[in-house]
């Protein structure tokens, strides 16, 4: 399983991309998502930012469907 | 076209002229039910930080997402206030200090609506909406990324 | 100019245009420490009436009294809310249905005064300036004097 | 003593004009002022409208000025 990665903000800036392939495991939560990035990327653990599943702002607990579409967002600033 | 309430393309590149804000109200002047329009525009500052003034905000946005939460932001106002019209615009790229990155449009029949719902969409887009903004500040082109409060 | 508050010519005759919003707007955009702008305009209704359709309001004013208490009303919002400009234009004379009749132009560095603005100053026109209005009403030009609630 | 009196919309149908002036008297009130109209027209009465007494609302115990420049406004309808 493969999870495809968005990256916003100043976290595409961190992660030096603007998307990338993980590897993943089946009932994953985003909670183990987040694991997974810090390790990567330490920087990322002082940064504020959400994490959407399929476009839904997810919790820590949202397990992640196979072939999600997930997006790291940073704080917002419209308007 | 407004009771269908399409999905509608809410960015655009760039700032939002004025003239642009003058064509989208005179659309509205065959619309003899409506007695009042509340219109909000959100421009760039040029605030003081600590590299000099910011001259402009790039924008950014998880598109997809975006779109689909202006949507449902105008399908909630239009539930809750008594809307005849609502048009929502928003900068996707580069708009300068002193320039319009934001123009919310509503209108009612009468005005309390039309107040209601300005107010309350621009802070469901505030808060709920995919955008990322760098501030450029000072003359060496450095940047911060904003954060809305 | 908007520091000193000087008393402004509010009545404009006829139907405010599009165009003349725009070009508000415009002048604004050198004022670089504006963040937000909160725009309020009245449009005439096509209302329906035992006589037939309302086509127009024909304004008339006690002019001195009303040009001094929309003073009154400016100073007093600059005073309650955090404002950097503030212009409001109101009709005088014939405004056909579909037309603007009234507009509010509030202008600070955040959201809040300019919403909490635009809304005080309307409801102050609304009550305590002297503006009547007669409602043209049906092909025979038949007219009802209209009463603000 | 010679009261200006300015009439606005339905106010100056009834009275068919704009302005006139009437006769009146050392430290008439307000309320003795709409004695006078409400003889004068008879209409007036069933009319809602407030009195300006030079620019400012005045109540029924308000007194009038000499030179005063007093307005009969009918509800208004701005906005």
């Amino acid at each position: 399983m493969s999870i495809n990665i968005l990256y916003f903000g100043m976290l595409a800036e961190i992660s030096g991309q603007a998307n990338e392939h993980l590897a993943g495991k089946e009932n994953m939560t985003v909670n183990d998502l987040k694991g997974q990035l810090f390790e990567k990327y330490p920087e990322m653990r002082e940064k504020k930012f959400k994490i959407a599943v399929n476009q839904k702002i997810g919790d820590d607990e949202t397990i992640i469907p196979l072939s999600a579409e997930i997006a790291l967002l940073p704080p917002f600033a419209g308007g | 076209m407004d009771k269908i309430h399409k999905p509608k393309k809410v960015f655009v590149p760039g700032a939002i002229s004025p003239q642009f804000v003058a064509d989208s109200i005179a659309k509205h002047q065959s619309k003899t039910n409506i007695g009042a329009h509340a219109i909000f525009l959100g421009q760039i500052r040029a605030d003081e930080k600590a590299e000099g003034h910011v001259t402009g905000i790039e924008y950014s946005a998880y598109e997809e997402m975006a779109e689909q939460t202006f949507h449902e932001i105008r399908e909630d106002a239009f539930t809750k206030f008594d809307l005849i019209c609502m048009h929502i615009y928003h900068s996707i790229g580069l708009v300068p200090t002193g320039e319009i990155s934001l123009f919310v449009f509503v209108s009612s029949a009468h005005r309390r609506a039309a107040f209601e719902a300005s107010e309350y969409i621009v802070e469901q887009i505030k808060t709920k909406v995919p955008i990322f903004g760098k501030e450029l500040v000072g003359p060496a082109g450095e940047y911060i990324w904003k954060e809305n409060k």
